[in-house]
């Protein structure tokens, strides 16, 4: 056990500081500033200014920091992962752009997909050039993810997709897209299920905005009308896209990444209820450390994990576990920062009186999604119970 | 002993939720967040001539002589339908202000008025300390001749765009207890108010209300001199009660509508309902929202006998159902899945609406606070 | 909706008032008192104390308030009977004896005894002269209380009984006993199940004392071998003792008496609160204000129950609902009440400084079988979900 | 990187947990409540040739010379096997304070006796206040001639009544504030000392322990005159995570035992581990005491590095360790139903031991309040 840090991570953490104070100059003025309201989250201008920023932390080298150097990565150690996470959240810089090229289909294509598709595509999620966003659920299949109906039917050298897809986070600006596609409706629901990719410009996609309960439309519906996928447009074996999907636990997916960030979350609440001139409120000094006990508690649980992980090639039991406490965790927090607004709580962004420009309303809005978008809490708590416990299923 | 609805409330609830069901529909309650005016005119008529703006009002006021319990019964089932518009503002904020301190020829101005539905009023009580104490009121209304000259800001003040009168709390006399202080009849259209409308979270019309030397007629000062305090604590507990009476109706709302989702929405082969995780979720919010509306017809019924124990109760309700309103409406999203955090479903209305409320007139750990004070811990 | 009482229930607590404040005064010294520890709760002085406050209660007309005149009762209102329990409440006065017979046996012969059963056996439990114990509960037979083992095979004028029986609180001092015996095992679990009772001097009866989590034995083990007990010993139908255990909610058993008692419980820990000068802590002070309020929310709830019972001869959603509160509240005072003491929490009864001769010690191990002992929380909240707001069963 | 135990540690745990599987059984653990002395010598002995008194402290003192963090991880596992008796009073409450705070000579006569497993020792700290802070502390300790003579009553001392040696702290100047607080080594024979053993809940043996006119000779002084209350504070630190892992190995000895019942009791045909409820609930206590394990050994491994931030890693691990080894036993005898609530069954000696682990060194609001004070919020 070691939580300190050796001289070449501290090299890493020096260059990585000395890089983001020099840079963070470069951010447009409505960056960190709490007098100006930035674009929305959802428009075209906020998605500019997140590739661009990704964009330079990528030609830095601070993209892909675990990655292989041949398909773009830095070829660095799980540490400096760490240290870059903690430092992004110190500087209260922005983090990287396209993350689900880099949590999920980037990570699925190193795990399982030809050198080819390597070569071909990770450099460029890396970087950026080209967008990702996954097509997972479906009206009928949400926490029965397995229940696949969208159908992949053989048409020689090519597949032919027919289908609805839900909550693809994304797609209206991807280049690429990955999806779970039903290929042998014959077998029991796990098997027969592929994991294929496609060019978001493939004639017979309609994808359309689904406008959730902050206004915004992040997520997509997305029609399949007949589409045709090239044949070798598969990651994996066909018929075993499910294990493709459920693959290794990649640290920008993981907790530890975002145990992290959250600590900042609890130093920006603190912060408002000194604004709010409520910190000196006995309840409120109570809720706000017990934020602080959840996000250290969080943190080392999930660092704990990742170890576990990198020494038993397997994640262990703090992964589920830290999944549900961070999802839940947010959840807590958003809502306290709404409490501590007292009646100014009820003002949004573009409000006179509104705190930080409705930041925190739209935060608190957007973090009931939490516990259900990566599969629900309930699901979580199954998975801990029979996969971790080792409790029957019924 | 009868510790529940009598027959003829209950008819007034069946009525309630079936005039609502069909001219109150979310079509225009979603239209009305977007709205200016922020309310339908026709609406407005309609529950007027069902007598429900004068139903607290005794009929010399052209009301129909009904007990505050009867209001509140009435407010569960707008808060059940989310009813958009200035009612509790006109009716409990300003009429229940105006009966309980008014003189006679205040009464015989405003409340016909009011019942009638031909008047919009509101109260203009918090300012920017957002503060429920004594503590939180400078604005001030000097004396100036016969008439109160009034300066400084309210904030979150409810409908203000829309009302024709307001009731303003101010200092008149320099400090910062509750001596001191007095409520104004102001008419809207004063010169040197100006009304600013705040965007919400649930659509729901909050305005800043900036008064510049704004010039009251004597006649218009609405009880003692100041000895306008004890009007608000006293109004406070009918606010109070008529909030929870709201968020009870919507929390019942939210559990209604996931424990029917829950029955026939399938995953897994099966109704989620089966799942005991949902089960037990959804049984924890029942024992919630039965507990609210038990505590919540108690503390009406404390304020129609004037019960000593109003305010404690009122106090206990609020506790109660800020928090069931918040949990009904959160895990009504959770039950609902995907579909719950859509814009299109309805649930996040009366979720926004849970937020809002939890900190309208003060959240549970501040009413916990005065209960502990009340009950002399 | 009347929350006021009429006069002659005002003239029914004057008179209550009245009896208690005079015979108060011959309850034992360590009544009440702080400064003497009285007997244990398990004791035989306990028990002989108990009931003799029981019989004067019995005979000031003060038990069985609603019961019928002719088998002793008072025939009197529900009203009368919530103002006795505010007024023992307010005045701190002991309750009744013979729980189990009042709350459970008396009430089952009530509803499903014969008229000779009535007149027997009803007098006799309301004065306490017979004490009643229960038999429900098996090792197998826990939450699934259907699954009743102890045999009652048919021996003509006789039913002769086997089986073993646990969690019987009072046997040990019982006259009678009610059993659920499984008199037909050809039929489906519910079905097939009588309701026996027997004199406790039967031969064949082994009672055992079952001691609890607080070095206690209120409850007991009983081991039925061959016990032959007179055939007409039935109450309702034979094969139809399922339907008679889970009868009516009496008031004895509601929630409704129990929620006025533990308004006392409240402002007893606001007391030690005091006394242990930690009233001006704020989180205390949110504590117990939160009990308060869960005590006035718990009551009304109760009381509306009530209310729906009468008017509709069935039990209201209020029933089941405010059991499971109720348990899980006293749970929670009970914790905060050692929680308030600090270091003092962990001395018992007979220890040097214990506060309050270690009564906060005992109530609180017993509260952790509140939410077991009448239905586990788990149980009762199944039904809720289903049988309240008809979730479907799986 | 490397945020998980390393081998040695896991063999320690290992080792530790066949050892007290076998000498450690419930039968002696129950036995020990009831017995005078509460501790087994013969285990008492077994301990120290493993080696296990001496763990902690440098090799010159005859240790082992390994880590707090070893320590903790061999106190989890005592936790876990509820190990009765004086281990922690003499290792950690007094041998880590003689180390960190005693002169050489001090060290040499303590140290080795203490890892031999030749001396009892304990500290006595608590009063009648039951205070942490400074303020709590009024025995005095006067000066005179060459020694001091303490005066007053000390409550709540574990093992005192065992004991051969116990630290005392002690005012050796007048004032509520940290200032002037000193400690003393004190024989336990000394006269004028008296000890009454409280009778606990988990059969512990706490201590009312009485100094009338106790004479100590000036050569006992442990650490500065009047600077002994940031000796004090250091051990704290140590003491709470000593605590955590305590707690924290009981934990999971509750979350295990009710996963391993789970798995066998049948009701309604199966498994009860099967419901979604029991699975819930046992999935939150894993949550937490997954939770535990990590701050726990990050709160020791920053003692070890003397980190600015381990008085804020101690609160934080008592205040989450406090709930979760609560919520482990209250939904372990859940979970277990009536066979939970039996005597027979271990079950409530980890819960009852987890109640008063929750209050030692301070409660989850305490340490939350502290943790707000350090954070500067």
């Amino acid at each position: 056990m070691d939580f300190s840090y050796t001289p070449e991570e501290e090299t890493f953490r020096d260059e990585l500081k000395q890089w983001l104070t020099m840079h963070m100059k470069e951010l447009p003025e409505w960056y960190g500033r709490r007098d100006i309201a930035g674009p929305d989250v959802d428009s075209q201008e906020y998605h500019d200014f997140s590739v661009w920023w990704h964009r330079k932390l990528y030609d830095a080298g601070f993209v892909g920091i675990t990655w292989p150097k041949e398909y773009g990565g830095r070829g660095g150690t799980i540490m400096e992962q760490v240290i870059f996470y903690e430092e992004i959240a110190r500087h209260r810089a922005p983090g990287l752009s396209n993350a689900h090229g880099i949590g999920w289909c980037g990570p699925a294509i190193l795990a399982h997909g030809s050198e080819e598709q390597k070569k071909r595509y990770l450099p460029k999620i890396l970087s950026a050039e080209e967008i990702w966003c996954t097509f997972y659920s479906e009206p009928e299949a949400g926490s029965d993810m397995a229940n696949v109906q969208t159908r992949a039917v053989d048409g020689g050298d090519h597949w032919v997709v027919n289908g609805q897809k839900v909550w693809s986070s994304g797609a209206h600006v991807a280049d690429w897209g990955v999806l779970l596609v039903r290929t042998d409706p014959e077998v029991r629901k796990h098997r027969g299920i592929s994991y294929l990719f496609l060019d978001m410009k493939t004639p017979g996609i309609t994808v359309s905005p689904l406008r959730n309960i902050t206004g915004t439309a992040e997520f997509n519906e997305a029609f399949f009308d007949n589409v045709r996928i090239p044949r070798d447009q598969v990651i994996g074996e066909v018929n075993m896209g499910w294990y493709v999907a459920a693959g290794a636990l990649e640290f920008e997916r993981s907790s530890a990444g975002t145990a992290i960030a959250r600590e900042n979350s609890v130093k920006g609440i603190i912060r408002l209820a000194k604004e709010m001139g409520h910190n000196g409120d006995p309840m409120v000094r109570q809720k706000l450390a017990q934020l602080y006990v959840e996000t250290m508690v969080l943190k080392y649980m999930a660092l704990r994990g990742l170890t576990h992980e990198l020494r038993e090639g397997r994640p262990g039991p703090q992964g589920a576990v830290s999944s549900v406490f961070s999802m839940e965790f947010n959840q807590r927090l958003q809502d306290l920062a709404m409490e501590i607004q007292g009646p100014y709580s009820r003002l949004v962004r573009g409000s006179k009186h509104a705190v930080d420009h409705g930041r925190w309303q739209h935060d608190f809005l957007r973090s009931r999604g939490n516990t259900i978008e990566t599969g629900t809490s309930e699901i979580k708590r199954n998975i801990i119970a029979q996969r971790v416990l080792g409790l029957p299923r019924q | 002993m009868d510790f529940d609805l009598g027959e003829e409330q209950v008819m007034l609830k069946t009525s309630a939720r079936d005039f609502l069901d069909k001219e109150c529909p979310k079509k225009l309650v979603r239209d009305m967040m977007d709205d200016d005016k922020g309310y339908s005119p026709e609406l407005w008529r309609q529950m007027a001539d069902l007598g429900w703006h004068g139903l607290a009002f005794p009929e010399e006021y052209d009301g129909v002589g009904s007990s505050f319990l009867d209001l509140t019964v009435l407010l569960e089932e707008m808060g059940r339908a989310l009813v958009p518009g200035p009612f509790v503002s006109t009716v409990v904020y300003a009429g229940r202000t105006i009966l309980a301190a008014g003189n006679e020829e205040q009464k015989q101005r405003f409340l016909p008025a009011i019942a009638g539905g031909e008047t919009i009023m509101t109260m203009a009580l918090l300012e920017s300390s957002g503060d429920l104490e004594p503590s939180g009121i400078a604005v001030t209304a000097s004396p100036s001749g016969q008439d109160f000259v009034i300066n400084g800001t309210k904030l979150f003040v409810p409908d203000a765009h829309i009302a024709d009168h307001l009731i303003c709390v101010a200092r008149t006399k320099d400090g910062t207890g509750e001596d001191g202080i007095s409520l104004f009849l102001v008419d809207a259209k004063s010169e040197g108010l100006r009304v600013e409308v705040l965007s919400t979270m649930t659509g729901e019309k909050l305005c800043e209300v900036t008064f510049s030397g704004v010039t009251v007629p004597g006649s218009n000062l609405l009880g003692k001199l100041n000895g306008g305090w004890p009007v608000v604590r006293n109004l406070l507990d009918e606010a109070i009660v008529g909030e929870c009476a709201w968020m009870m109706g919507g929390a019942r709302w939210a559990l209604e509508t996931s424990v029917d989702y829950a029955k026939e929405r399938e995953q897994f082969g099966v109704p989620i309902g089966t799942f005991q995780a949902i089960q037990h979720k959804l049984a924890n919010v029942a024992v919630e929202v039965e507990g609210a509306t038990s505590i919540v017809y108690y503390a009406a019924w404390a304020i129609d006998e004037n019960d000593p124990g109003k305010t404690l109760a009122a106090s206990v309700a609020k506790t109660w159902c800020s928090d069931t309103y918040k949990h009904a409406t959160f895990e009504g999203i959770q039950v609902h899945g995907g579909i719950g955090f859509t814009w299109d479903h309805d649930m996040h209305l009366y979720f926004k609406r849970a937020k809002s409320s939890q900190v309208a007139f003060g959240d549970a750990d501040y009413h916990r606070e005065r209960i502990a004070q009340l009950l002399d811990v």
